[in-house]
């Protein structure tokens, strides 16, 4: 087939879609990729983190109130909490080190098996999914395809996500230090920066924003403990395409790998699956910065 | 005298920031040479350039060439191929391979001169020849005592020792010593100097020290170069650059020394 | 070294080393004898021991990249996966060529044999162009680079383009019997595997300690305390981590050949990251310093998680436990087991003034005093001193 | 432009899902820890004897416990306790108490393998039975030959491993390995039967990607060549197992505008996507949905997802045959479990019935004494009556429906529904000149 001929086969769904998945991988990437840009650490445990928001979300709508929205903020809160009780006990012992990078990989790694059994022994391992909020619980038919209205919510939040992030980083206090602090960590502590708090915060809003991402998606899919291992790999490919510390580049990545993943099964049959690790691989050997402009944009 | 290291119009830029700014530089074998400066005026960029550590925005490095007695060009080399071709090098701050024993320490040294790292099947320590090599080295820089020391365990003074006999274990035309006496007590300074013109005695190396305290420089240096702001400031015997007004200029210009 | 003696004289030797106390070659006899009593042990035993040695070869293989110089691979599955597959697809497609040439008597255990050597050359194969291309990152990205050279092969596997791997399923390894001169024995036989299993890990891990303690190893080791200063010193570090990345490589590769025989299938969770991953918890709580950490790592991984399987209600939870003792270990005691070994040695003998303190503080290597992965979890590795005595003797 | 969800009845029940999920948890956890006791006790004895005690039939079973199909293993788990309680509380086998350990596959070969091995070689236990997936039951079979137990399949379907090596390049079966399910051959063929009633020619097919998944489609498109179905098959897709959004996948099959479409889907996957081929609006683009698998899961909880109106399979209908074993069994099983219960608990039920009779009937619990009553052996339970095939495939048959929702259950069943007999003659004849084993 040449190109002509498919261009009209990629639908406004395969748009939307594609879109959708694409801003659920920016939810993760995007505290991964703040959290590295600030504190140099890789946090493995992030796909547990996403998990763990879904599965609060879940619990808090199915047993206490009965408010996606609530719910959905409840789940980001906790895991905030859980990443910044993380960050305090088991990744700032370690910053000093030679290799910290590597034992901070490594430990969060160790919070990788942590989360999954802590889930499974509270949830059990089954699998669960609910309902969109009942007011973008319908679908909506354009041109010729039919998808969820809720798709174009999660689409909009991320978006309202990036902004919201991007005022956050450039117009206030608090985001100019994490600028500085970025840039140069010992610079910003002579100037009198509090850095360990600062690093404790940012992980907590890494951390709620991971968890923020499990809870808008736990009505797109089933939720189940083996989520934070399938998810954390994605945010891997994302971070790394757009570039480990740029948040707009998380947004760029996500978005390509969301509409590799709409539009591979179409038109492209074997090794589709493989292409985002080649992606990845041909980045980090060409341009490890990644695609999309540098830390802290 | 042979000029065994020479630079040409090296120049290296950081984004608008210009480290080193065209220094051109002729290195002689009969001297002890040192590089001095006030902070920021380049000497550490100076000698990442040389060492291959950074790739110079433009000019040249040349480095003497064993067999014709001529100059190679060393510009482009990766920092490997550099202390192959017979540059080496000791840090400002401590840089000795911490776990390992200071004999351990010399061992590798020797290993890459004698470029038997890719033997994988011989004992590391079973060539007679190289154990007594480093033996020799080791006596030569008084670190025979603390041999099987692991080098985490060292004192500060012993570890600049360490540096200095990992340098010369790789039988290097031109020796650059960066800040030798930094953070030493006075009588590990005492001591330093002494092993340094022993060495510049016995040993078929040039050296080239930077250096800040001006004792120490005034002590051993035949030659001084002043670097201010990328750029050689002065150039000259000890007697001639100290008197030189520009230099006591640059010194009190700035807060150091 | 140069003093050649005769044989009968080195016999001498050793018997009198052995006998001297608590040496190295002791240590070696005493392993020896574990290992073959250990044949006639419970059926079920002989299973796990010979996976623990499969496991212990993995780490150690891994462990040669991240212990000694320093890369810490997520993607080491792919080998121990390469391995794996080697072998299956040569018993799978080339098994009843062998047959009709060599005749069904003796072709299983050739065609294992070419499998196993098939095997190997294919992680070598891969393991060449994919450490060129790691080994110029390091750290972090290193970690991500082989992670996604990892999942490659794990994508290529279960899609299967070339039609070889037979995707999500994996491939069946089924290692026949062998008839020689009337006597027939099945290669697979729990205690025959066993047997197998024992020679090769050994072999092998005398390959890699003595790679370890070679020249080679020496500047693995200052790579991994210093690569701009090894460098300085006129290494080339990365031509050094890609030789060595396909040595470690190589070593997985052939703990993935084991690994498809005693598992009976080659599946593609092998090249999943979260294997890879199992060599790093192995090596990690047993100590990444020291030449025995990976084994003694493999042996509590291994043994504790069989002693919760016996508890079900506990089973599905033994990751909890390795997650939290992984984390502790990274935090509060790097040295991991091994170290806590060695500390509690210290601790009990006293400083008897052997030398064992001074060489403690070089433990950067501190290789495996037995020199034998078999015993390496019964028995307290030894220190430098003593290893070198013994080989020098 | 917007529409109203297509079906609020299902998304309700969705919802409740949840629910059900999390309350059926806890008598799961007990029963595990009520195993563990077991288990402890069983390593003392191993520890003393050596060989375990012959006070008790100790049988071990290795299902999906975890994951995205752990709904079956907990299905199997119930059809096993019911099974030993009745049997227990009835005098035992030959008066010996029955004990079952059962273990966890994690849905994978590697730890099926291992699990398996534990349990003949440290568990001592006389006979294996169990397997959810298809991929994990050919790797498993050789396994049993060498480890020289039987092992009763109670639900992985391959026809592989009922067909005696050397049949097909993939076969692995052997004199261990029976099944007492029905088998992918024998429920395609209905898929086949089924097919040829309804109006339509263009086929597609959304299967897990991996060999049950192919198999799936392989047979379909024979069964219909051999039984002169006049259909055309046009699109095809594999997403990988516990894949999070099929979207995408559904979206390209709804480009290709089949008529009907043969999904194998399983587990929690299934779930998964049905609730997003609702969103995209399938069941008003596609006349016809099969689910091969569907009935495995949803009836265990009585919220279910499969659309009313389109067409299941099941290995083991709870209403057909209308036996009195057959009510009997549904009845406890109901009474106990609040739920109808599935080919899976009926299919493990079985199995410990199944071992029951051949240990009564040979006397012994000797390996090759079982093997030879199973060989051959003629069986009645819940599912009907049927015998063990010359390949150790049980003769039952093959059950296709209409998914239709009774409130009396409530909970989906299927209504009508057409039992095919699907013995070995029937089969091999609709396979024609097919290269395919029949697996029978």
């Amino acid at each position: 087939m040449s190109l002509p001929s498919l261009v009209p086969l990629i639908g406004v769904a395969d748009v939307v879609i594609g879109l959708s998945l694409g801003s659920r991988l920016f939810l993760i990437a995007v505290g991964l990729s703040l959290i590295f840009g600030v504190l140099g650490v890789l946090n493995f445990a992030h796909g547990g983190f996403y998990m763990l928001g879904a599965y609060v979300t879940l619990a808090v709508v199915t047993g206490l109130i009965d408010n996606f929205w609530i719910a959905a903020v409840a789940g980001a809160l906790a895991v905030g909490v859980v990443g910044a009780t993380i960050e305090f006990a088991a990744i700032r012992p370690l910053y000093d080190r030679v290799d910290a990078d590597l034992d901070q990989l490594i430990v969060t790694f160790g919070f990788v098996l942590v989360i999954h059994e802590a889930v499974r022994f509270i949830w059990g391992s089954g699998s669960y999914s609910i309902d969109p909020p009942d007011v973008f619980n319908f679908s909506v038919s354009l041109g010729g395809s039919t998808f969820s209205a809720y798709r174009l919510v999660v689409i909009g939040l991320a978006i309202a996500v990036l902004a919201g992030l991007w005022l956050f980083i450039t117009r206030t206090y608090f985001g100019s230090l994490v600028r500085g602090t970025s840039s140069d960590r010992e610079m910003a502590s002579m100037l009198g920066v509090d850095v360990p708090r600062l690093y404790t915060g940012v992980f907590f809003l890494g951390s709620v924003l991971a968890g923020l991402g499990g809870a808008l998606s736990a009505p797109l899919q089933s939720t189940s403990p083996a989520l934070g291992d399938q998810v954390i790999i994605d945010a891997f490919i994302v971070v790394v395409i757009g570039g480990l510390g740029s948040m707009s580049g998380a947004f760029v990545g996500a978005m390509l790998i969301g509409m590799m993943q709409s539009l591979g099964p179409q038109f492209i049959s074997a090794g589709s699956i493989a292409i985002p690790f080649l992606a990845m691989v041909i980045v980090l050997l060409f341009r490890p910065e990644g695609l999309f402009g540098g830390i802290g944009e | 005298m042979t000029t065994v290291l020479k630079t040409e119009d090296l120049r290296k830029q950081f984004g608008e920031l210009t480290a080193v700014d065209g220094v051109s530089i002729e290195i002689d074998d009969s001297e002890i040479t040192s590089i001095i400066g006030p902070n920021g005026a380049g000497k550490t960029t100076f000698y990442n350039l040389l060492t291959g550590v950074l790739q110079p925005t433009s000019g040249s490095i040349w480095l003497r060439d064993d067999g014709e007695g001529g100059l190679a060009d060393i510009t482009d080399a990766e920092p490997h191929e550099v202390a192959q071709a017979g540059l080496s090098r000791s840090y400002q701050i401590t840089n000795v391979f911490e776990g390992l024993t200071v004999r351990e320490n010399v061992r590798v040294a020797r290993i890459s001169h004698e470029k038997t790292r890719l033997d994988f099947r011989s004992r590391a320590s079973g060539d007679a020849a190289l154990e007594a090599d480093i033996e020799e080295l080791l006596e030569l820089t008084g670190l025979t005592d603390i041999a099987d020391t692991s080098c985490d365990t060292l004192s500060h003074g012993e570890k600049r020792t360490v540096e200095i006999a990992l340098a010369l274990a790789i039988e290097p035309d031109v020796f650059l010593m960066d800040e030798p006496t930094a953070g030493m007590n006075p009588t590990e300074v005492t001591e330093i100097v002494s092993l340094i013109r022993e060495l510049d005695a016995d040993l078929d190396a040039t050296f080239v020290v930077t250096e800040h305290n001006m004792d120490v420089v005034t002590d051993i240096s035949d030659r001084i170069v002043v670097l201010a702001e990328g750029a050689i400031l002065a150039d000259g015997t000890p007697e001639d650059v100290l008197n030189d007004e520009r230099v006591t200029e640059a010194y009190l210009g700035s807060d150091s020394v | 070294m140069s003093a050649t003696t005769t044989a009968g004289g080195r016999v001498r030797e050793f018997v009198s080393a052995a006998a001297d106390g608590w040496t190295r070659e002791r240590f070696g006899v005493l392993g020896a004898l574990g290992l073959i009593l250990l044949a006639f042990g419970p059926s079920f035993q002989v299973y796990l021991f010979t996976d623990f040695l499969v496991v212990a070869l993995f780490a150690l293989g891994f462990n040669l990249l991240y212990g000694y110089t320093g890369l810490l691979s997520f993607g080491h599955g792919l080998f121990y996966a390469g391995g794996a597959y080697g072998v299956a697809i040569v018993l799978r497609d080339l098994g009843p060529v062998f047959a009709d040439i060599v005749g069904s008597g003796i072709s299983p255990l050739l065609t294992f044999v070419v499998g196993g050597v098939v095997g190997l050359a294919l992680v070598v194969g891969v393991a060449v162009p994919v450490g060129w291309l790691s080994v110029r990152l390091e750290e972090i990205y290193f970690a991500l680079i082989t992670l996604a050279f990892g999942m490659l092969g794990y994508s290529l596997i279960i899609q299967d383009p070339a039609g070889l791997t037979n995707g999500t399923d994996g491939i069946i390894v089924l290692l026949g019997s062998v008839d020689i001169g009337g006597s027939s024995f099945r290669i697979g036989a729990r205690r025959t595997y066993y047997a197998l299993s024992v020679v090769v890990v050994l072999a092998a891990t005398y390959g890699a300690w003595r790679v370890v303690n070679s020249p080679f190893g020496t500047v693995c080791k200052a790579i991994r305390e210093s690569p701009d200063r090894a460098s300085a010193l006129g290494i080339d570090v990365r031509h050094h981590r890609w030789m060595t990345f396909i040595l470690s490589a190589a070593i997985v590769g052939i703990a993935g050949v084991l690994r498809a025989g005693l598992a009976g299938v080659a599946s593609p969770g092998l090249t999943h990251w979260s294997t890879s991953a199992i060599a790093v918890i192995a090596t990690v709580i047993g100590g990444a310093t020291y030449f025995s950490g990976p084994i003694v790592g493999a042996f509590v991984f291994l043994y504790i998680r069989w002693a919760i399987s016996r508890f079900p209600t506990l089973e599905a939870y033994w990751e909890l436990f390795f997650g939290a003792l992984l984390i502790a270990v990274v935090l509060y005691f790097k040295q991991g087991t091994v170290g806590g070994l060695l500390l509690l040695r210290d601790r009990l003998l006293g400083d008897d003034g052997d030398g064992g303190e001074t060489d403690a503080g070089g433990d950067g290597e501190a290789p495996d005093g037995d020199g034998d992965s078999g015993g390496a979890g019964a028995t307290v590795p030894d220190d430098e001193t003593r290893t070198d005595r013994g080989d020098d003797s | 432009m917007v529409a109203g969800s297509p079906d609020n009845e299902n998304k309700r029940n969705r919802n409740r899902d949840i629910d059900a999920g999390s309350e059926s948890r806890s008598p799961v956890g007990r029963r595990r820890f009520l195993q563990a006791a077991g288990a402890g006790a069983t390593v003392a004895l191993a520890g003393c004897s050596g060989g375990g005690g012959d006070d008790v039939v100790r049988l071990g079973a290795t299902y999906i416990l975890s994951g995205f199909a752990s709904l079956y293993g907990e299905a199997a788990e119930r059809g096993i306790e019911m099974a030993q309680a009745e049997i227990n509380d009835n005098g035992g086998i030959d008066g010996r108490d029955v004990e079952v350990i059962v273990r966890d596959t994690e849905a994978s070969a590697d730890t099926a393998i291992q699990q398996m091995r534990s349990l003949v070689e440290e568990d001592n236990v006389h006979g294996l039975f169990g397997l959810d997936s298809s991929g994990v039951a050919q790797a498993v079979a050789p396994q049993a030959a060498q480890l020289e137990m039987p092992f009763m399949i109670t639900h992985a379907a391959t026809p592989f491993v009922t067909s005696p090596e050397g049949e097909h390049e993939d076969s692995v079966g052997n004199d261990y390995v029976f099944r007492d399910s029905n088998n992918l051959t024998q429920d395609i063929y209905g898929a086949a039967r089924t097919a040829a009633e309804l109006d339509a020619t263009e086929w597609a097919t959304i299967g897990p990607d991996y060999a049950f998944g192919y198999e799936t489609w392989d047979y379909f498109q024979d069964f219909c060549a051999g039984l002169g179905v006049d259909a055309e098959f046009t699109a095809e897709q594999f997403p990988p197992l516990e894949t999070g959004d099929y979207t995408p996948y559904i979206s390209s099959i709804l480009d290709a505008e089949p008529d009907a479409v043969l999904t194998p889907l399983w587990g929690a996957d299934l779930t998964t996507f049905i609730g997003q081929a609702e969103d995209a609006g399938w069941f008003d683009q596609i006349d016809h949905t099969l689910f091969s698998v569907g009935m495995g899961t949803d009836l265990a909880s009585d919220g279910n997802p499969l659309p009313e109106g389109e067409y299941a399979s099941t290995r083991y209908d709870p209403f057909a045959p209308d036996t009195e074993a057959n009510n009997a069994f549904r009845d406890a099983y109901y009474e106990e479990y609040d739920a109808l219960p599935t080919y899976n608990a009926e299919g493990a039920y079985r199995a410990v019935y199944l071992y029951k009779e051949a240990i009564e009937s040979s006397g012994s619990t000797e390996t090759s004494a079982l093997v030879d009553e199973f060989t051959g052996m003629e069986h009645s339970g819940p599912v009907g009556d049927y015998r063990f095939s010359e390949t150790n495939q049980a003769t039952v048959s093959s059950i296709w429906g209409t998914v239709t929702y009774d409130d009396e259950w409530e909970s989906n069943v299927l209504d009508p529904v057409n039992v095919y007999d699907a013995g070995p003659d029937v089969l091999s004849e609709a396979l024609g000149d097919s290269d395919l084993p029949a697996g029978i």
